[in-house]
């Protein structure tokens, strides 16, 4: 009952006092999406490394193709902004597929093939000049529609639409990871023949988290592609869609549904907020050593509070 | 219920398991027995899907399973153990046993795990996890109700009751015993101990390097001189 | 929107900056005086960093001067924020500029940087000056607040023109996969072979380190009368050593941006010789008018080296604004929405890079570049005729 | 065409010297520690802005400021060590992310030490033309740095195999734990084998800064290509990096030459998966990148 007290809470200020006070600031609301955007994709990749086992060092890939796949129906197909969002997270998890045979592949050769993909994908984008813009790129992409009377294209919209594709996923993700597949999934880890003797087909279900995870973090590009309105392959395949999720996500808690989420919001506003205020062009160089703490001190020696209460906040979601 | 047809298993120049044929039939409890390194375990895999052998066939209810995955035969009813417990950790007993039932079963029935943690003495501690906090006995137990909670229609028990107490041991068989009965299944026991073995199999057979040296009830089997012999010391037969 | 630049929305900090440095100027004249803070959002870290330091620095110094010229009247300072070569960092910080009221922004690098960003500038009611992004869409949108003072036509024109003019039959082009670089090479390929050029084309990626299997082909398959290089420094090393190397019978090598340069001629002196590229001044820069010659000794004091294109078209772009930003205010001591742009589109000023004026999408149709040639420790103009410094070198190659 | 394949074998020949010499360090690393070192290119990277330093400052010749750079380059390399040696779990992976934060760290103090501008040797010996039978072309610099390339290839297979070190280094690698009942402390021999890729990536970043040209952004794009080498080579193999890295060098030549220069990444990426999926012990590997 409590625990439901606080999920409302929660919705109210995010949905209510965010945009109310901080509505009109359209720098920091900037901010916040972008936040958000990189939080989308880290609980994506959370989702794959948690309950998939696997890390993934090119989520660069489904991002970017989600951006394209999206940019181009809508622009080349005329499909509207929303539906073309869903379909660039089916298009992410088209591709997925093609990198299943990394799936037989051991923890840093996986996350390394995947990458490989991501330059893959991106070298595609540019060749692929009559789909794509090529090199070029493509500019004023459409952005988001009026739905429901809200305008989706303002900050404020915009920011609702991340909100809620985030809470989406992340309930989502708790929805899997309670249920008898999320517990088959936990137990793979570290007893994968425990799991297939009884009937656990551990390969199907990393294979469709796999497909899972992409597909949020293909619908989260394509909301990048049309909240920012432009795409090139440097860009929508930018190594910094896997970096900044992935320090996010072990920065909030990878174990948990909302760490990745939080580590996003805390690293990215930090980092701009502060750390670039503090240090116009070196502030990335504090961004480095904040990763390289993190993995040294671990994400509960950073961030013991954070760290122990995204913890409880695991222990509900998962009662 | 499981046809076992010259199957032979090699791993690199070592040859496990030679052209060995079986067969059990439906409702027979089989006792396997056989020195350490007779091929025992190694056949367990062999039928579960953990390895491929490297000839012969597996039919399991009329069907040739050769080619399943392990999941698979899991599905089409064999249920097996280890014989070092493998409970899925981070997970509670419950839920052990859940996700057993959910792929396995392939569908969830709450009252039926009820009744397994219930006949395996469990029912106590199904909320503890699974990897820290249970006892040696406890262990065994949640590695057959896992079994178990797959529906089963043959049952393989590896040294199920091995490193427990003599009472224990007594014990368990019997649980072992309603649970046969219960679910109607067909078992095959490894199993080092002739009295248990005498006690739960009607029928035995002899394992050694890979080859089926004896197969008759429990009395014939341990009288024959070549499963003596080839038993040097490791049964007080 | 007209309280933007009046110093009651100054930051305290700023403001007592502004007091400090414009005291004695309000003083002699408190009823037109003003405080200016320009926004400027530029790749100070990543891959654009170099270029965007440049621009920067062209800022500065605009921003100097231009304090010189309105000393007794106005004010400027410019505001920067980093980019970090990231277009949703570049539309952040034209917000974050927006919100801390600046009156306008100056700069910008890579057309799909520049794209986001403006647009964001646009929402904002900013204008939105460049000089560091070249594709023609950029001028396509229909924003009424974007300007630039260069494009890639204008590029292009220079150096088909170039080639033009020495006659050459045949050409091959070798280009980076870049957005701007790629577009280029779209422009020149097509305007060469209406002109009935011969071309060959090679497409490469920025990875590229050893250009001799291109230049193999160049040399052997393609057989050019001249190779055109569109790409950015370290390719047009690559692509120079290779040619010195394999020394393919060719008359002429011409590049375009960022080869031309004060500072290409100084580190790579040898490997430049005789090569072409577009560069809006000659080096050592001869300046007959005296805002050029302001310039390059502001830029000689501050930094202590020679400026290059970079600096030239961010102090060109950078005073062009501030012009405009003081013709609005002092027709009637105020800015309404969108007069800045109008002075923009009222420009007719000469500058360092020739004429500059404004059409309705904010682009500058007189905007043709100038050939430059590495000519000994001299980098001269020779392109077009009548800014030429010196006869060009045709045919030469540095090998 | 004949002539342009063979000038493209030769080419990517040459390059397969220098790429070795690039991945050995990497391999070397992966090969006892199991760590992918995200920051060697950064490491190869800073050599090459000693050079620089060295030749901006005083006038040296870029291997004139080996020994400098091999200070440099070996004191960061054995800081990266003591900071992975601080990883408490899980450190094959998190040491993905720790090198990849050095990687930024070391990216940025380039940047803002030596700024973004391009870097390359002034010394115009190393850039004349070497012609073999008047149809191979290459520049002398890559000639003398693919033969140290293969040189220091060679002394480290040596060494590898004919040393107590080499030896203790390699019993590590297969196994950590067998090494220590033979006496070896693992974690000096894993220091060792940091130092040694702090060499190699010292003579690789000098062979970088002469034959082609260096910017601070570079330093990823030789981590990657280190990588791919490193995993076509199979386990720290040093036959393999020599073969895995002219394979990639020769296959982006012929890419070149043959179809599309712009598609040469791509062969390299191409290349790579290839024999992760088909072979993936690699070329030379032992032990499996595979789960069993």
């Amino acid at each position: 009952m409590k625990h439901r007290m606080v999920v409302l809470v929660a919705l109210v200020l995010a949905y209510g006092a965010v945009p109310l006070l901080l509505g009109s600031m359209d720098y920091v609301m900037s901010l916040i999406i972008a936040a958000l955007t990189i939080g989308g994709v880290a609980l994506a990749w959370a989702l794959l490394g948690n309950l998939g086992g696997l890390v993934s060092f090119g989520h660069a890939a489904f991002f970017g193709v989600g951006a394209y796949t999206s940019a181009i129906l809508v622009v080349d197909h005329h499909w509207p902004v929303l539906l073309a969002m869903v379909a660039g997270g089916v298009g992410a998890a088209v591709a997925s597929v093609a990198t299943m045979p990394a799936l037989r592949l051991r923890g840093p050769y996986f996350a390394l093939a995947i990458l490989a993909y991501g330059h893959i994908f991106r070298i595609l984008a540019v060749e692929a000049t009559s789909l794509t813009g090529g090199a070029a790129g493509m500019l004023s992409i459409p952005g988001f529609p009026t739905l429901l009377g809200i305008n989706l294209a303002s900050k404020t919209g915009a920011y609702a639409l991340i909100l809620t594709i985030v809470l989406l996923f992340a309930w989502l993700y708790g929805l899997i990871r309670r249920s008898t597949y999320g517990l088959a999934l936990r137990a793979m880890h570290d007893s994968e023949l425990a799991t297939r003797v009884v009937g656990v087909p551990s390969t199907h279900l990393k294979a469709a988290m796999l497909v899972i995870s992409a597909f949020m973090t293909g619908v989260v590009g394509a909301f990048n592609a049309h909240q920012i309105n432009f795409l090139d392959p440097e860009y929508a395949f930018a190594s910094s869609w896997t970096v900044l999720p992935i320090a996010a996500a072990i920065f909030g808690g990878y174990r948990t549904v909302w760490g990745p989420v939080l580590g996003a919001l805390v690293v990215f506003l930090v980092d701009q907020l502060v750390f670039k205020e503090l240090m116009p062009s070196g502030h990335q160089l504090v961004f480095g050593v904040l990763l390289g703490g993190m993995v040294i001190l671990g994400p509960h020696g950073l961030l013991p509070l954070l760290g122990r209460w995204s913890k409880k906040e695991a222990s509900h979601a998962g009662a | 219920m499981l046809e076992l047809d010259a199957i032979t298993m090699r791993f690199g120049g070592l040859t496990a398991l030679h052209a060995m044929s079986l067969s059990v039939a439906e409702g027979e409890t089989l006792g396997l027995v056989g020195p350490n390194g007779a091929g025992k375990t190694t056949l367990f895999n062999v039928i579960s899907g953990v390895y491929a052998p490297s000839g012969g066939t597996i039919r399991f209810g009329g069907q040739d399973v050769g080619a399943l995955p392990q999941w698979k035969r899991a599905r089409v009813g064999i249920g097996r153990t280890f014989q070092i417990p493998q409970p899925m950790r981070e997970l509670t007993v419950r839920e052990n046993l859940r996700v057993a039932q959910r792929f396995g079963a392939g569908k969830e029935d709450p009252a039926a795990l009820d009744e397994i943690l219930d006949l395996l003495g469990l029912a106590h501690k199904q909320h503890a996890d699974a990897a820290t906090s249970l006892a040696l006995t406890e262990q065994k137990a949640l590695e057959v109700g896992k079994a178990l909670a797959v529906r089963p229609r043959l049952l393989m028990l590896d040294e199920v009751l091995g490193g427990l107490e003599m009472a224990t041991k007594r014990t368990f068989a019997r649980t072992l015993e309603t649970v046969r009965a219960r679910f109607g299944l067909t078992m095959v026991i490894i199993e080092h101990d002739i009295e248990t073995i005498k006690a739960l199999c009607p029928r035995v057979v002899v394992l050694n390097f890979g080859q089926l040296i004896a197969d008759g009830t429990p009395e014939a089997v341990f009288n024959d001189p070549q499963v003596i012999r080839s038993y040097t010391g490791d049964t007080p037969a | 929107m007209m309280k933007r630049f009046t110093s009651a929305v100054l930051s305290k900090r700023r403001a007592l900056l502004a007091c400090c440095a414009v005291g004695a100027v309000m003083m002699a004249s408190p009823a037109m005086a003003a405080e200016f803070v320009l926004g400027s959002e530029l790749p100070l870290t990543g891959k654009l960093a170099r270029v965007g330091t440049g621009m920067s620095e062209g800022i500065a110094i605009a921003i100097d001067l231009a304090n010189a010229k309105y000393a007794g009247q106005h004010h400027f300072s410019v505001q920067t924020i980093d980019d970090e070569t990231n277009p949703a960092k570049a539309v952040a910080a034209v917000e974050k500029l927006a919100s801390d009221h600046v009156v306008a922004i100056t700069g910008g690098y890579g057309s799909n940087i520049i794209g986001p960003a403006s647009e964001a500038a646009a929402k904002a009611g900013l204008v939105y000056m460049t000089s560091g992004g070249v594709a023609p869409e950029l001028t396509q949108r229909g924003l009424d607040s974007f300007f630039r003072i260069n494009n890639a036509d204008g590029y292009g024109k220079a150096m088909v023109g170039l080639i033009e003019t020495m006659g050459a039959k045949s050409v091959a082009i070798l280009y980076s996969n870049k957005e701007a670089t790629a577009a280029m090479a779209t422009y020149v390929q097509k305007a060469l072979t209406d002109k009935g050029i011969k071309i060959t084309s090679h497409e490469f990626d920025d990875t590229t380190t050893d250009f001799k299997p291109i230049m193999n082909k160049v040399k052997l398959q393609d057989r050019p009368e001249v190779v055109a290089m569109i790409g950015y420094e370290n390719d047009y090393i690559g692509i120079l050593r290779a040619g010195a190397v394999l020394k393919p019978d060719v008359k002429a090598m011409v590049g375009v941006w960022s080869l031309a340069t004060a500072q290409m001629n100084k580190e790579f002196h040898d490997q430049v010789q005789g090569v072409y590229g577009t560069s809006p001044l000659p080096y050592p820069v001869v300046f007959k008018g005296g805002e050029a010659q302001d310039f390059a000794a502001a830029y000689m004091n501050k930094y202590n080296r020679e400026p290059d294109y970079l600096q030239q078209f961010g102090y060109v772009q950078t005073m062009l604004l501030i012009d405009a930003i003081a013709r609005a205010h002092d027709n009637d001591g105020k800015i309404e929405a969108g007069e800045i742009a109008r002075e923009l589109r009222a420009t007719t000023t000469p500058t360092m890079i020739g004429d500059v004026t404004f059409d309705k999408n904010g682009d500058n149709p007189n905007f043709t570049h100038r050939m430059g040639q590495h000519q000994g420790d001299r980098v001269e103009l020779v392109w077009p005729a009548n800014a030429a410094t010196a006869k060009m070198n045709y045919p030469a190659v540095p090998w | 065409m004949l002539e342009l394949i063979l000038q493209a074998l030769y080419s990517g020949l040459l390059a397969g010297g220098y790429y070795a010499m690039i991945a050995l360090g990497l391999a070397l690393v992966f090969g006892t520690m199991r760590i992918i070192n995200l920051a060697h290119g950064e490491l190869v990277l800073l050599a090459a802005y000693v050079a620089f330093e060295m030749e901006r400052s005083f006038g040296w010749t870029p291997l004139a400021s080996i020994p400098v750079a091999l200070v440099v380059v070996g004191l960061t390399a054995l800081v990266i060590y003591l900071l992975i040696g601080r990883i408490r779990q899980d450190r094959e992976l998190n040491s993905l992310i720790l090198t990849f934060g050095i990687a930024i760290v070391l990216t940025n103090l380039i940047l803002m030490i030596w700024s973004a501008d391009i870097r390359s040797t002034s010394n115009s010996w190393f850039m004349d033309g070497v012609v073999l039978g008047d149809t191979l072309f290459s520049m002398r610099g890559e000639v003398i740095f693919c033969v140290i390339g293969v040189l220091l290839l060679a002394a480290t297979y040596w060494w590898l195999n004919h040393t107590w070190q080499g030896r203790a280094l390699r019993a590590v690698a297969s196994n950590r734990d067998a090494a220590k009942l033979m006496g070896v402390n693992p974690a000096r021999i894993e220091a060792l084998s940091f130092l040694v890729s702090g060499v190699l990536a010292t003579f690789a970043g000098v062979a970088v800064y002469t034959a082609s040209v260096v910017f601070p952004a570079v330093g990823h794009n030789l981590t990657i290509k280190a990588f791919v080498i490193t995993v076509l080579a199979g386990m720290g193999s040093v036959p393999g990096v020599l073969l895995g890295a002219v394979l990639i060098g020769v296959g982006e030549t012929l890419t070149t030459t043959l179809a599309k220069p712009s598609l040469q990444e791509l062969t390299g990426m191409v290349i790579f998966l290839l024999i992760l999926f088909l072979r993936p012990s690699g070329l030379f590997g032992r032990k499996g990148m595979v789960k069993k």
